[in-house]
């Protein structure tokens, strides 16, 4: 059978990150599918509630979810030779998933908008008010993840968020709403991943990205295997893949920040060093899921 | 009340033969005409003219003063103040019989007391006082057509349009709506349309008859006048059960024949000068020794007496009374005491 | 002697038995596997806990309100142009029915997003007014009035459609008895025309009604900024942080969507209860209302709300096709058809999902107009207490967020079937039949309100004839309710043919749909590919509609909904 | 064929009072009955159940040894081989008039040359061969009754189901058809069941003739002997335009009573011994010098005659023709020629 990816790639970063694969192994068959977390996990833990889990590799956005199903004992534990050449904070130390490459969330502003933000406190000025959107937790991964890092920030915490929404702040739907928003004019402000408005201001949209001088979260797109896989041997080889030099080079060519050590940085982003991503522990984000999505909606009030 | 005037009427469906062709009429003020004719020749396409459903491809329509459709526009039906009832009842299935009947007051802004008693009248007068609370759907053929007629004669309308009213009735019912018919013609002085294939239903009710036949208007007259002089074959035949034959022409004026004149032309043959249609009315074909020779074609039993269908030697069919029972092929002769020149 | 059959029913013995069968597999057997699966989790009381959750409550009365407000609004956008096109003399009553029927083929984040514009700071319309109000003033739509405003909008063609069958069938004898009584057009209208067609009103109401109860597309948008949840975004949220009580969770929601689905049925049943709808006689209303002087206002409103409903949205979608990025003017010098050339000549899959998606949307519309005739028949003619609880199985799954069936499917599909060894998950066919299950309802609601208004009569006389039940059924009883037979068929093929959620969770390599893919390049950031794919699907609806059109002198009367 | 056996027939609708109430009835092999009764009193629903669209509450449904329906079940109506005339004629709005009359053939297989012949010959005999290719909606009532009526009669069915199928047709096609349903019973041999409300028509087509009244069966006879002893009031008075009078009690058990018993009777006086009704057809009314005294009522003109309608001094109704026309108030005398005691 042919090997089979679960990923929350974009379409066409899937396809070239499995063309890339392809090319590399030409034995091995890969069938993809890809979609939002959510979804991707709904229909991942119906199979395996129905024991028949299809998926062999899984390649989405945050460690968190793969936290998740390694505590659940799906994941398959693999070391691969290539881990060496990465920080031992992108990778679980038993094998069991690897970061791929590094999604930052920042600020997003419409160039009409008129002030420039240089950091996460300038979106609760009076400047922005009712002027800031961005993602929901609920919605996307990354917005959770980012909230939590947040959270963690001693400057900034909970108390950040109750700030934002006194300012008129909202949470909606995923970064694409966000992204839409923004591009449109019809809030100035966002709260989005890297990679979008960089690559819109590129197409001429007019938008700018910053990174705030806090720093930014940034989620990984870990890669694990499915303990139930019945393709470990090719399974292992796609690991070693998306880990390897090429395989990270695909995700450069694609507009990601690789995380590999040593790699470059896309054209539109500031150098990889001068990138100051803020820490976040994965087991213990996990534990406190629950908790931060309901602080997060309490301050939001989806009471 | 007024006057209802049509004037040159016609209607094309566009199937390439107009069902109503040419048709000028006047019904008096309050008056009851009653309209006849073969099914298919057009009278239900009258009344919906006149009640503003068709728009008349040619003519005008007139109450009184008032034009009620012509060439420029037409009134539309809920402003005409008619009543009518359907060949096919149009009643609501989602209310009930009392609904039914009374929905032309409620329209009128009639309610309460006044409204229950004009409804449970009307019921009265059709014999449904007790389904009152019944849907159309549970009801028979005949309570059906009752609650039409009901519904039609609950309020105050200039003009009544009836068609075929009593078709599904049995006879007392049947005698019993005439009757109430003709007492809310008498009260409410309404000019009434009455279509029936019934000629004696036309002539027990109608001030005047009108015959139609495909699409046009053969004869109007009073009941009586109607009977007595009918003018061409088709309302000869159609008014009393006569049979029409065909004799060598008379050559005279009068129009009333009797037997000596009609034996002496039957028998004088056929030699030129054409030939007329005459009508002879059943009740004036005696069976007797003498007269012209016949066969029994059929002899149907009525209960009171046996209608005959004779063959003359010379072909032609005649019909008559006759009160023994007779055999068919049985040889006849018959003396035909009154014919009508058509 | 021989034994009789053991009824004179009009139903064959089969009948019952199979339509039931039918039910359980396409309705009953996903849910109750989902119930199951988070039935351990019921147990131990997590899921109960959920209960307790005030904000649970708040998204339940959202869910109602929006939607009971949501149908309120389709009923009279819908109602308004099924009775001005079935019934007046309007103008242009061809083109208006036609492009009325595409409002379902923009998807409604679309519809959403394209309204939250023209009402925003960037509106090209209010610019070019000078009413633009100013950049980050608050957005009228986020909010239930709004949401619910956009339920109207998008569900009102199913309203539409369902009233017309129903106004088709009104016996014109009846109305012209009306006329005569002296009703002017209002009280007409009030007192026989709507009862009269009550039951397709009331069907495209409820359609309506648990259309909005399931709609994702719209509050995520517009309610989530607002911090207004509805249960399908809510159901979504747990789908976001999938954890060991998430199926109990789900299920749990699932079950008050179902309830809320299931009263609204009752409602419904209760509106309709102790009347009778069979029209005696022939039917076929033709124009009855002359509008005189009111024609032209009346032609004027029509023309607006479809502009609003479906042009502006079109407008929208049509520009963010021929843009290079999000937020970018349209103007000559902007304008390109790269997005077209991509679609059409470079993605491989574009192919696939319209093939996929007219697959199952043909495949959807006519199984269920077989599935919706013969079930629809032994509703109508069977027992009232059994057909209920049938009908509420039916209507349980439209009710339910797409994402819910899809899980529910993978849970039954996902093993190989038991006895035959095959698995259908993966393949096409596991789509087809979650869209069976969730289309069932809307397949089956006009055929039902069509059967209730028929003479019975008019069957009598066909078995008189001689004519076995087959027979009768093709022979009298769908030509005589065509109109509700073709409302059926293209509402299914129309919500079908871009539907979502249901596939996303299904597709697999190769059985991508349209939305799927729609979905994924939007997802993706590919605004522009995912607008011109939208303007291409809406463009293949056109195409069939007007092959449809060509062929509708073969139809029986009234199949082709935009032909008077 | 084979009789056709009615047996403790009841239908009761839910209504509180059954519809059709203990009909036990058999009609012979190729009989032809006529169901007579006032409107509402269960014909149509005794058709419906012998076809088996009404499942009875009680009793059973034979056709020769067959059993059509009992408390065990039914035979579908598709596989009774019958055929019936609709009061609402039920036509199929999608058809042509010639699909609709042909669909029964069509159903049984029938097609090519032969089904064109026959629908053809079904459509001549009701005179409507021009109208092959339109639709039900574009023809007047007559026509579509007509129309059904060709339906039931194109096939070869074991029994032929009548509701009212001349209703809405004038004399003329009234006759015709009569005709045609006379010699299709001929050939077929049919069992023909015909519900109508006018007695005429029964007299004329029926072997035997039952009268219901109120879901029950008063009396089934030939036509000749339900005329001449006609049981009870109702059928009395339905059967012939009779009036029924009440008159002392005879005594005697002669049923037929000349003028001369009936003179010493009414003039008796009203001493002891109870009344009796009696039944006095128009025709034995006759006016003239002696008699009874009465005052003329309501002279309706029916063409051939005055249909009269007479108050008897003792306040009773009498009905009689009259050749000559008269006024409203007019005292006659009467002389009862012949009675019979109900
Ligand atoms: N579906 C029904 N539900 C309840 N009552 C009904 C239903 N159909 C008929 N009835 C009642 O049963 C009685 C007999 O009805 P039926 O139709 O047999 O009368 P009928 O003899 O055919 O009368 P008509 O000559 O008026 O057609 C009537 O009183 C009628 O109101
Ligand atoms: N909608 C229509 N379209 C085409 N032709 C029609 C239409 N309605 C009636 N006709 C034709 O017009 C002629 C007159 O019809 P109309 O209904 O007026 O007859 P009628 O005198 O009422 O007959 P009946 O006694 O049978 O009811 C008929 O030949 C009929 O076929
Ligand atoms: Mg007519
Ligand atoms: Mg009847």
């Amino acid at each position: 059978a042919n090997l089979v990816l679960y990923t929350s790639q974009p379409n066409e970063d899937a396809q070239a990150t499995v063309d890339g694969f392809m090319a590399a192994n030409p034995d091995i068959k890969v069938d993809w599918v890809r979609d939002g977390t959510p979804k991707i996990m709904a229909k991942l833990m119906a199979e395996i509630e129905a024991g028949n889990p299809v998926a062999d590799v899984l390649l989405i956005a945050d460690t968190v979810t793969l936290e998740r199903m390694k505590q659940a004992g799906h994941l398959l534990a693999y070391k691969s030779p290539e881990a060496a050449n990465y920080d031992k904070a992108l990778y679980d130390a038993d094998g069991f998933y690897y970061s791929t490459k590094l999604i930052t969330t920042g600020i997003m502003y419409n160039t009409a908008a008129t002030m420039k933000p240089t950091s996460w406190k300038d979106l609760a000025k009076p400047e922005a008010k009712g002027l800031v959107t961005m993602p929901s937790p609920l919605t996307s991964g990354a917005a959770l993840i980012h909230a939590q890092t947040l959270a963690g920030v001693p400057s900034l915490g909970w108390d950040y968020y109750k700030e934002l929404q006194a300012n008129g702040a909202i949470a909606s739907g995923g970064n694409g709403a966000v992204l839409k928003s923004v591009a449109s004019g019809e809030k100035a402000y966002g709260v989005v991943v890297d990679y979008m408005p960089i690559r819109e201001k590129a197409k001429g949209a007019p938008v700018e990205f910053v990174f705030p001088e806090e720093g930014v979260s940034a989620v990984t797109e870990p890669v694990g295997i499915l303990a139930s896989t019945k393709n470990a041997e090719a399974a292992k080889k796609f690991v070693d893949y998306v880990l390897s030099e090429k395989g990270q080079e695909g995700f450069l060519k694609l507009g990601y920040i690789p995380a590999r050590n040593g790699m470059a940085v896309p054209a539109g982003f500031p150098a990889r060093d001068t990138i100051k991503v803020l820490p976040i522990d994965a087991a213990a984000a996990l534990k406190a899921t629950d908790e931060d999505l309901k602080t997060f909606s309490g301050i939001f009030g989806t009471n | 009340m007024a006057k209802l005037i049509l004037h040159k009427l016609c209607k094309d469906y566009g199937t390439g033969k107009p069902a109503v062709n040419d048709v000028s009429l006047k019904i008096r003020d309050g008056g009851f005409l009653a309209l006849l004719g073969p099914s298919g020749c057009g009278k239900t396409t009258v009344l919906r003219m006149i009640a503003g459903f068709e728009t008349p491809s040619d003519g005008s329509i007139l109450l009184g003063e008032r034009v009620l459709s012509d060439a420029s526009g037409a009134v539309p039906p809920e402003r005409r103040n008619m009543a009518m009832v359907f060949q096919s009842y149009a009643l609501w299935p989602h209310m009930t019989v009392a609904a039914n009947v009374g929905y032309p007051l409620k329209v009128r802004g009639v309610s309460g007391e006044r409204y229950r008693e004009k409804v449970g009248e009307a019921l009265r007068s059709v014999r449904l006082e007790q389904y009152a609370e019944r849907r159309p759907a549970d009801l028979s053929g005949g309570q059906r057509q009752r609650v039409a007629l009901a519904r039609s004669l609950v309020t105050d309308p200039d003009v009544v349009l009836l068609d075929e009213p009593l078709a599904n009735l049995d006879r007392h019912l049947r005698q019993e709506m005439e009757e109430t018919f003709r007492e809310f013609h008498a009260r409410s002085g309404a000019t009434m349309v009455y279509v029936t294939h019934d000629q004696a239903e036309a002539m027990a009710l109608a001030t005047d008859i009108a015959v139609m036949s495909e699409g046009r208007l053969l004869q109007v007259a009073a009941p009586a006048e109607i009977y007595a002089r009918p003018e061409g074959r088709l309302v000869g035949s159609l008014i009393g059960q006569g049979a029409v034959l065909s004799i060598p022409a008379s050559g005279d004026d009068n129009r009333e024949l009797d037997w000596q004149r009609l034996a002496a032309l039957m028998t004088q043959g056929r030699a030129g000068g054409g030939t007329i249609d005459i009508l002879v009315r059943p009740q004036d074909v005696l069976l007797g020794s003498e007269g012209l020779n016949a066969t029994i074609e059929t002899a149907l039993y009525e209960g009171e007496r046996y209608a005959l269908r004779l063959r003359l030697d010379d072909g032609q069919v005649l019909r008559a009374h006759g009160r023994q029972p007779a055999m068919r092929g049985d040889r006849v002769k018959v003396v035909l005491s009154k014919a009508w020149r058509l | 002697m021989p034994r009789l059959p053991a009824n004179a029913n009009s139903q064959p013995r089969w009948l019952f038995p199979f339509v039931t069968a039918v039910v359980a597999g396409l309705c009953v057997l996903p849910l109750a596997r989902l119930v199951m699966a988070g039935i351990s989790s019921i147990l131990n009381g997590k899921a109960l806990e959920l209960l307790a959750d005030p904000a649970i409550w708040t998204a339940a009365w959202n869910t109602l309100t929006t939607s009971v407000l949501g149908m309120i609004a389709a009923v009279a956008i819908g109602g308004f142009f099924a009775l001005a096109l079935t019934l007046a003399d309007i103008r242009g009553k061809w083109l208006l029915s036609f492009l009325f029927m595409l409002p379902t083929m923009i998807p409604p984040q679309v519809t959403a997003l394209s309204w939250v514009g023209m009402t925003g700071p960037s509106s090209p319309l209010l610019k070019a007014l000078g009413l633009a109000p100013p950049l980050g003033s608050p957005q009228p739509l986020y909010s239930i009035a709004g949401i619910a405003l956009l339920y109207g909008v998008q569900h009102s063609p199913l309203v539409f459609l369902s009233l017309r069958a129903g106004l088709l069938a009104l016996p014109r004898d009846g109305i012209e008895a009306a006329k005569l009584a002296g009703a002017s057009p209002w009280q007409m209208l009030k007192d026989i025309i709507l009862p009269l067609s009550l039951p397709g009103l009331i069907a495209g109401a409820a359609m309506a009604f648990v259309s909005g109860v399931g709609n994702f597309g719209i509050p995520a948008i517009l309610g989530i900024p607002a911090s207004i949840y509805t249960l399908p975004t809510l159901v979504y949220a747990r789908f976001a942080s999938f954890g060991t009580s998430t199926f109990g969770d789900i299920a749990v929601l699932s079950g008050m969507i179902a309830v809320m689905a299931v009263v609204g049925l009752q409602v419904q049943e209760q509106a309709l209860k102790g009347r009778d709808y069979r029209v005696i006689g022939l039917s076929g209303a033709s124009a009855t209302f002359r509008l005189g002087g009111m024609r032209l206002p009346l032609e004027l409103l029509l023309w607006l709300l479809l502009f609003a409903i479906l042009i502006a949205p079109f407008v929208a979608l049509v520009s963010a096709s021929l843009v290079p990025a999000y937020g970018v003017a349209l103007s000559l010098k902007t304008a390109s058809f790269a997005a077209y050339e991509e679609i059409l000549f470079r993605q491989k899959v574009t192919r696939t999902a319209f093939a996929n998606s007219i697959f199952l949307a043909s495949a959807t519309a006519f199984g269920l107009l077989v599935i919706g005739v013969l079930t629809g028949y032994a509703l109508t003619r069977g027992g009232r207490r059994l057909a209920a609880a049938l009908s509420a199985m039916i209507e349980i799954p439209y009710a339910l967020p797409g994402i819910v069936i899809s899980v529910a499917f993978i849970l039954v599909f996902a093993a190989p079937l038991p006895l035959l060894g095959v698995t259908i998950y993966g393949t096409i066919w596991i789509i087809l039949a979650a869209y069976f299950s969730s289309f069932f309802a809307v397949g089956l609601k006009p055929v039902v309100s069509a059967l209730r208004q028929l003479d019975p009569a008019l069957e009598e006389a066909a078995r008189l004839s001689g004519a076995g039940f087959w027979r009768r059924l093709i022979d009298i009883i769908v030509p005589l309710i065509a109109p509700a037979a073709g409302a059926s068929v293209i509402l299914v093929f129309l919500i079908a043919c871009n539907e979502l959620t249901v596939s996303a969770l299904l597709w697999s390599a190769g059985t991508q749909t349209l939305g799927v893919a729609i979905y994924n390049l939007d997802d993706s950031g590919s605004y522009d590919l995912a607008s011109a794919l939208s303007v291409l699907v809406v463009a293949m609806v056109v195409l069939l509609m007007l092959l449809l059109e060509l062929m509708a002198a073969r139809l029986p009367k009234g199949v082709v909904p935009w032909r008077n």
